[in-house]
C-alpha cells in the first residue's frame, strides 16, 4: 500500500512546493511536510507531497548488506 | 414586391460565399444539418485539406479502381482523445495511423480511408483546420488517401470537441497470410520499439496529473516498416499494434486467438526510463500502457532474425528487440521472466487503467 | 531511477536466496505475514516468491486501505454522489471497490454520479474552488501515509473559508490493526495461524516512525522487521526474521533506514494531530469494528466533516456470503480457498475487496499468480 | 502467498468470464479501456449480433475477397439522431441503411460493412443490445455484412448515448456510371416517394415538440431498388438519397455539381398529408426535411418511363414520381412552378431547419 | 387540412388573377403594402407575384417580428445567457438574429450559453419547474398573436409561485407601426412611397379585431382589407383593394371573416391587459424609437420581469451601415436595392435582420425570388 | 408573421387544455383563450394555444366569393 517514490528535489518553489524528477519527469509536488527539504535532497514523494527524505548514507549501507552472511549491523530497534 | 420591380436591384452573384472566419468561428448546429453551410465548412476545411480527385468528385461515396492483390482489407477505428492536442501529436493524425495501422496489421497495403467527423456545436473552427491538416499531413505520409467522408454537429455537452472514426482499405499482396490466430509454439515475438510513450505523453496532459515530460507520443503509420517485414519474410505469423490495453493485453489476445501461451522476457522489453518514471510516479504497469507507433510480430523461429533485421533497419523498428517465445499452453497464459528473477502471469487489463496511490 | 533500480536487483536477489536457503533450517516452517499491500505487490509483480525457500511461507496482512473499505462507507459515498448531488473527489484506487447494490464508485459515476478521480487531497480542493456552487466531497481513505496530505487539505480549505468542501473520512491506523490480528483467536488460541513474524510498513513507517511497532515484539514475542517495497527490501527482510526466528529474538529490525527512524515524520504527526482525533471504533473490512483503529475530523473543523454536513449515517453491510474477505485478510485463508475465486469473482466483476486493488491478495494472486503448475512448453 | 501453496486451492477457470448483466448493467469506462471487459462486450452484445466469419477471425481488421466488377465504391456516414428510438426504426437499422444507400447511390452493390460505436458512460446495455440486434437485422435484409467494428467509451456528458459511424464498400457492376456531375439539361428527376417521413416521424418525438401520428420513419435499405432500377436503365446518370436537408437541398447539390439547373412541379411530388400538416404546424417546408429511405434519380428523358416503372415495381419505389426536369442554368438555381400556379427559388437549406412560429 | 388546402386552389387563383387583370385600371400603378411577414411569405412561396397585373406593386412592411426587433434587444437575451449564466427559452425564429459582435442565439449558444428553443411559452415554465437551480428568461417576442400566450405563463408562474421564471419581454403593437409608417415623412410628405392601401394583419386582427384600423381609413385615407395568409385570401384581399381604389374608397374591409370579427377575443385581450401596459416607446430595427408601440409587465407583476430582475440594461445598437433593412421595412428601399444582398448578407451570414426570418423581405426575396430574369431551358 | 393554423378540436382535456387533429396529427393545446371552443370546432392555433376560432358559414361564403364579378357583400367595417 501507499504508493510512494524517491525523487530528486530540483527547484524550491513558493508556497512550500517544490519542483522533483524522477528519472526524467518533472512534477510540482508540495513540501509542507518536508518543510526542511533542500534542493539535491530525494524525497519521498505520496500523493502529491513529500512525506519523507531518503538518507543517502544509509541507503548506501543497505545496499551493501544485501545478503551477506552476518546480520545488519546496529539496525535493532530502529537507528 | 413585386417581381419585376425588384429584378432591376443589384447584382445577385448565386455562387458566391463568404469565407469561413477561421480565426474566431465556431461549430454550430447549422454546419451539421447539410444545408449551405454544412457544405461550405467540407469545402473550405476538409476538401482543402485532403484535395484528391476521389473527394473532388463531390459524391457521397467515392469510387476506385479495383487493386490488384490476393484480398482486401478493411478495418475502422474510432478516436476519442482527449486533449485532442497532445505532445508528439492530435486526433488528425492519431485517426490516421490508428486505421492504417490495422489494415497493415493484416499484412495490407492500405490504400485509402473515409473520414467521419462527429463535431461538437462550439468547437473552435481553428482548431478543426489544425486537425484536419494534421490528419491530411498524416495520409500524405502514410500514403493513403482519405477518399470520402461525413460530418455532423451534435450539441454542446454531447460531444467532447470531435471524434473522428476512419476506415480504411488496403490490399494484401499474393502470398501474405497474416493473422492473429496463426501464432504457434516455438515462434518468436517480436516488438517494433518501446513501449508506452503514447499512454504517458497523454496522461502527463490529464489535468491534475500533469507531469513535464520530454516523453512524445509515438503516433505513427507502420505501414511502411510492416512492408520491409514482410519483404523480409513473408511468412509473418501475426502483426498487431499494442494500443488500448497495452502489450499485455495485445499479447494476451492474441494467446487466446491462436490458443496458444507466452512466455515473455522483462529485461528485453524496451521501456524509455521517463516513461518507467512516469508509471512509478501513477502506479502504472508500462506493460498496459497504450502505444500507437509500434507493432508486435509473431514469426517462425528460424526467420526471427532476418525479420528483426528488416524491422531495426526502419526508422521505426530502430529499438526492435525479441522480447519472448509462443508456448503451449491450454489456459492461454502469457507469462513474463521477471528482471528481478521470478516469473509471474501477464494478465488482461481489466478495467481502466487507472492511476493509483496504493 | 536512483533508489530504485538498485533495489531492483536480479543478480542480488539471487545472492539473498542463496542466503535464504543456506539459512532457513529444513527441520521447520516458517510464516511471515507481510502487513502491507505494498509488499504484497511487490511479491507478487516481481515474482518473490519464486526465490523463497519452500518452507517460507507469506501470509497477505490486512495493509491494502483499498480491501479494508468496508461496504458500508462506499455506500456512503456513492449516496453522496447520486442522492445528495454532490461532487465526489476520490483516488483511482477506490473506483471500483464493490459496494451495495452491485455498484461501485465507477458504476454509480456511470448512473450519473458526478465523481472524479483526483491524484491529491489538494485536486479535491481545486474542484472546491472551481464550482463554488457545487459541495465538494473528498472521500479520503488510506493509512498514515495518506492522512497527512488529507489534514493539509482540509486547513487549506479552513484558510481559505471554503464553504463547499468537505472530507468523508475513513483513514484507518496500522498499528490497531496488527493488534487486532495478534489478539484474534486464530493466531493467540487455536494457532491455526501460525504467524512466526511481520514485515513491517514502509512508508507508513516514514511518517510514524519505528517505535510503535516495539510494543508488539515485546508483548507478543513476534519479531517485526521494517522493510522498504522494493523487492531486494523484502527479501532482505524476510532474511532478517529468519535469523530472528533461529535466533529467538523477538525485536523490531529497521531494514529501511533509509527513509525510516525511531520517530517517524514530527511535522507531518503535528498535522494530523491538529485535525483529526481517535474514533473510538471503526469497521474494517474483513476484519469488523476494531477499537481505537481509525480518525475522525476534530470538532473545531465540523464544518469540514462530510459525516456532518450531510445527512449520510453509515450502515454496516455484511459482504457477499461466498467471500472469503475476512478470513484472507486476518491470514486465515488463501484466495484459491474461496470457491468463487476466478470464477464469479474476477478483477472485471470483484465480489470482494480483495479482487479490486492490485494490492489485494486475491487480485494479485488472479493478476500474477496464476501460472502454478502450468508447464512452459515452447517448442511445438 | 507462498506460491506452492496456493496452488492446492480450488480450480481456476482461467478462459470463464461472468456474462454481462444485460438487464440492469450499463456501460462504464472500462468497456472502452480494451482490455477484458472490452472484449467481453464485443463479444456478447456485437459478435452474438452480427456473427460472420470475418468479425470471427478476430483480427483488428476484415479480409475479404477482392470482388469481381468495374470499380470499388467507398462511402461513410456518422450517425447521431436523437431520439435514438423513433418511430419506424432505431440509430441502429438507420446507421446501415445510411452508408449501404450511399454505396447504393453510386450505382455499386453494397457488400461489407465497418462499423465504429461511440458509447457513452452510463448508457444501459440493453439500449445497446437492442440497437445492435436492429443493425444486425438491417445489414442482413439489405445483404450486407458487418465485417469489423470498434468500440470507445467516453464520459457521461461527453457523448449522448451511442452515436455509429458507419463505411460500406461495395462494386459497381461494369457498364454503369452514375454520379451527381452527370446530369444533362433535358434529363427527367425522378423521386422515389413520399417525402419529409423521417424527419416528421423523428421530429414528432422531441421534447416539447410532441405530436402524435402514424408516421413513421422512411428508414430502409435501397440498394435492391437501386438494383432494378438500374438494370432497366443502365444509363442512369445520378442517384442521391435525399437525407438531411431534404430534396431542396440534395437537387441544389447535384444541380451545383453538374453545372445545370432545374425546374419541379409541385404537384407531382409525393408528401402524405400527415407530413403535410406537421410542417404547416410547426412551419417547415417538406422539401427541406430529411428522408432515408427515398432516392432521387437523373435519366435522360426518353428512358424516364422504364425506370420509373422499375421503381413503381418495387416495394421501395411503389410511390415514385417524375418531379421536374433538368434545365440550362448558369446560376444552379433549382426553381419550382407552384401548385397555386406560380414559380419561385427551390434553394439550399440554410442554417438548421427550425421550428417557427412567424 | 380543412380551412387550409381550399385557400391554395390554383384554378380559383387563376379566376381571381383574371379579375384582377381586368379591373386594374392599365392607366395608373396600384401600390400596397402588405403589413405583414405571413402575406409576404405566401406571396413568396406560392409565387403569387407572377399572377398579379404588372401594375401592382406590393411593398412589404414591418410586419416580422423577427425583422424588428433591435439588436440591442437581441444583445440582452445573449447576456443574461452568457454573463448571468441564466437559461434562455426562446421561439426557433430568433435564434439567427445577427446581433453585436458577430453573436446571434445560435452562435452564444456554441460558445456556451444555455439557450433553448421552445415551441411555447408554456415549454418555458416547464423548464423553469425542470430546472429550480437555476434561473430562467423567456426571451418573448412577436405581435398581440404571441402576447396572450406569454401573459398566460407569468399568470401561471405567479399561481405556482415559480421563483426562477421571468420574461424579456419584447412584444410590439402592430397598429403604432402602422400609424408610424403613414406619419413617415416618406409617405406623408414627400411621396416617395405611394401607399395606396393595407393589406391588414391576419391573426394579429384575430385576437384585436377589425376596429383598430378603422382609424387609419377615416385618418389617412388609406383603403384597408384585413386578410387571411392563405394564398386566395392575398389575391382576393388585392382585387378588393383594386376595388376600393378605383371606386374611390378607404374603408376596412374584411376577408378573413372565417376568424375575425369587428371586437377581437375579448378573452385574450383582457389578459393581455391584466400582465401588461403600454411602454412609452420602445425602439424598431428600421423604424427607430416608436411611441407606445410596445408592452412591458406590469409593475405587480415585476418579479417575473427579466429587466427587473437582472442588470441587463437596454443599449441601443445602429445597424450595419451597408443594411438597408430599415428602408425596406418602411417600405422605401427593396432587397436588391441593398449593395450586399445576396453576396455579404445571405441567410448564412444575415447581415441585417430582414435576411434572417423566411417572412424578412430579403430572405423570401433571396430564398424564392432570385429566378427573375432567367430563362428556364429544359432542352440541352 | 404568427404562423396559425385551423385544427379540429377532438376532445377536451383537464386543465383547459383540447386536443386537436390536423390532417392526421394530433396535438395537445391550450384553449385559456378560447374557453367557449367544443368538440368539433375549429380553433386556430399559434404556439401551442387556441388564439381564436374559425366561423365555418363565413368560411363558406369567402370561397364562394374568390374573384366573384362584385366585390364581397356586407364585409365593410368588418362583420
Ligand atoms: S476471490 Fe473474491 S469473493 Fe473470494 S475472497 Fe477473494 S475477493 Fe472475496
Ligand atoms: S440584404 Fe441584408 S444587409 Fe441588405 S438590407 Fe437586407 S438584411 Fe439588410
Ligand atoms: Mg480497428
Ligand atoms: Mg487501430
Ligand atoms: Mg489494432
Ligand atoms: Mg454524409
Ligand atoms: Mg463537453
Ligand atoms: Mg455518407
Ligand atoms: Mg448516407
Ligand atoms: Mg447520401
Ligand atoms: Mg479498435
Ligand atoms: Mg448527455
Amino acid at each position: 500500500m501507499c504508493l510512494a517514490i524517491p525523487a530528486k528535489l530540483v527547484e524550491l518553489r513558493a508556497d512550500e512546493r517544490a519542483m522533483v524528477n524522477l528519472g526524467g519527469i518533472r512534477k510540482e509536488v508540495s513540501i509542507e511536510l518536508v518543510p526542511q527539504a533542500q534542493v539535491g535532497d530525494y524525497v519521498i514523494v505520496h500523493v502529491g507531497h513529500a512525506i519523507g527524505m531518503i538518507d543517502p548514507d544509509e541507503a548506501e549501507r543497505t545496499l551493501a548488506l544485501f545478503g551477506e552472511m552476518s546480520a545488519m549491523a546496529a539496525t535493532e530497534s530502529a537507528a | 414586391m413585386n417581381a419585376r420591380d425588384d429584378s432591376k436591384g443589384g447584382t445577385v452573384r448565386a455562387g458566391y460565399v463568404r469565407p469561413l472566419d477561421i480565426r474566431n468561428g465556431r461549430i454550430d448546429m447549422g454546419h451539421g444539418a447539410g444545408g449551405r453551410a454544412a457544405s461550405q465548412l467540407i469545402e473550405e476545411i476538409f476538401l482543402a485539406a485532403f484535395d484528391n480527385p476521389f473527394l473532388r468528385q463531390g459524391n457521397d461515396g467515392a469510387s476506385l479502381a479495383i487493386p490488384q492483390g490476393a484480398r482486401l482489407v478493411m478495418a475502422t477505428d474510432a478516436h476519442v482523445i482527449s486533449p485532442l492536442f497532445f505532445p508528439g501529436g492530435d486526433i488528425g493524425a492519431l485517426s490516421v495511423h490508428g486505421t492504417v495501422n490495422d489494415v497493415a496489421m493484416m499484412g495490407a497495403t492500405p490504400l485509402w480511408l473515409s473520414a467521419s467527423f462527429i463535431l461538437e456545436e462550439g468547437f473552435p473552427l481553428a482548431d478543426l483546420k489544425r486537425i484536419v491538416q494534421s490528419m491530411a499531413a498524416a495520409a500524405r505520409e502514410a500514403g493513403v488517401a482519405v477518399v470520402t467522408g461525413d460530418t455532423k454537429v451534435v450539441e454542446q455537452g454531447k460531444g467532447d470537441g470531435v471524434f473522428i472514426s476512419t476506415t480504411g482499405v488496403g490490399v494484401v499482396p499474393h502470398g501474405i497470410d497474416v493473422s492473429g490466430a496463426h501464432a504457434r509454439p516455438g515462434d518468436v515475438i517480436l516488438l517494433s520499439g518501446t513501449v508506452g510513450d503514447h499512454g504517458v505523453a497523454v496522461l502527463s496532459q490529464r489535468e491534475s496529473l500533469e507531469f513535464e515530460t520530454t516523453i512524445v507520443s509515438d503516433t505513427a503509420a507502420l505501414n511502411g516498416l510492416v512492408a520491409d517485414m514482410l519483404a523480409a519474410c513473408p511468412a509473418i505469423r501475426t502483426l498487431r499494434d499494442p494500443t488500448r490495453g497495452g502489450v499485455a493485453t495485445t499479447l494476451n489476445e492474441i494467446a487466446r486467438q491462436s490458443g496458444v501461451g507466452m512466455l515473455l522476457d522483462e529485461a528485453a522489453i524496451p521501456v524509455k526510463p521517463e516513461v518507467d518514471a512516469a508509471c512509478e510516479l501513477l502506479g502504472l504497469d508500462p506493460l498496459y500502457v497504450a502505444n500507437e507507433g509500434k507493432l508486435l510480430a509473431i514469426v517462425p523461429a528460424d526467420q526471427a532474425d532476418a525479420v528483426l533485421a528488416a524491422m531495426r533497419a526502419h526508422p521505426h523498428g530502430a529499438d526492435a528487440a525479441c522480447i519472448g517465445s509462443v508456448t503451449e499452453d491450454p489456459h492461454h497464459f502469457v507469462q513474463m521472466n521477471t528482471r528481478f528473477g521470478g516469473r509471474r502471469v501477464v494478465d488482461w487489463l481489466s478495467g481502466e487503467q487507472l492511476p493509483r496511490i496504493c | 531511477m536512483k533508489y530504485i533500480d538498485e533495489f531492483r536487483d536480479g543478480d542480488v536477489a539471487r545472492r539473498i536466496a542463496d542466503r535464504l536457503a543456506t539459512e532457513a533450517r529444513a527441520d521447520r516452517q516458517y510464516s511471515f505475514m507481510e502487513f502491507c499491500g505494498g509488499h504484497t505487490h511487490a511479491i507478487s509483480r516481481y515474482g518473490v516468491s519464486e526465490l523463497l525457500p519452500a518452507n517460507v511461507r507469506m501470509i497477505h496482512g490486512p495493509g491494502c486501505p483499498v480491501c479494508v473499505l468496508p461496504i458500508g462507507r462506499v455506500d456512503m459515498a456513492i449516496r453522496l454522489a447520486l442522492e445528495h448531488d454532490v461532487i465526489v473527489c476520490t483516488y483511482g484506487d477506490t473506483m471500483r471497490v464493490p459496494a451495495s447494490d452491485s455498484l461501485s464508485l465507477t458504476k454509480a459515476k456511470a448512473r450519473g454520479g458526478d465523481i472524479r478521480m483526483v491524484y491529491s487531497a489538494a485536486d479535491a480542493l481545486t474542484v472546491a474552488r472551481d464550482n463554488p456552487e457545487r459541495q465538494v466531497v473528498f472521500f479520503a481513505i488510506g493509512f498514515e501515509t495518506t492522512t497527512p496530505p488529507t489534514a493539509l487539505a482540509i486547513l487549506r480549505a479552513q484558510r481559505e473559508g471554503l464553504k463547499n468542501f468537505s472530507v468523508l473520512c475513513c483513514h484507518v491506523l496500522t498499528p490497531s490493526a496488527i493488534t487486532h490480528i495478534l489478539e484474534s483467536p486464530e493466531v493467540r488460541q487455536y494457532g491455526t495461524v501460525p504467524i512466526d513474524g511481520f514485515i513491517g510498513p514502509a512508508h507508513v513507517s516514514i511518517v510514524i516512525g519505528a517505535a510503535p511497532y516495539e510494543h508488539f515484539a515485546e508483548e507478543y514475542r513476534k519479531p517485526v522487521v521494517i522493510a522498504g517495497f522494493e523487492p531486494l527490501d523484502v527479501m532482505q527482510a524476510i532474511l532478517m526474521l529468519v535469523r530472528q526466528v533461529n535466533e529467538g529474538r523477538a525485536h523490531v529490525e529497521n531494514e529501511f533506514t533509509r527513509a525510516v527512524d525511531r520517530d517517524g515524520n514530527l511535522a507531518a504527526q503535528q498535522k494530523v494531530s491538529e485535525v483529526f482525533e481517535l474514533r473510538p471504533s471503526f469497521e474494517w473490512r474483513g476484519l469488523g469494528e476494531v477499537p481505537y483503529s481509525a480518525l475522525k475530523i476534530r470538532p473545531a473543523f465540523a464544518e469540514f466533516d462530510a459525516e456532518r454536513r450531510f445527512d449520510v449515517g453509515y450502515t454496516p453491510v455484511a459482504d457477499n456470503k461466498a467471500c472469503e474477505c475476512g478470513a484472507i485478510l486476518r491470514g486465515v485463508k488463501k484466495p484459491t480457498d474461496c470457491k468463487i475465486f476466478g470464477t464469479v469473482c474476477t478483477p472485471e466483476n470483484p465480489i470482494g475487496s480483495c479482487m479490486v486493488s492490485s494490492e489485494g491478495a486475491c487480485a494479485a494472486h488472479y493478476a500474477y499468480g496464476r501460472f502454478k503448475d502450468i508447464p512452459v512448453k515452447v517448442s511445438a
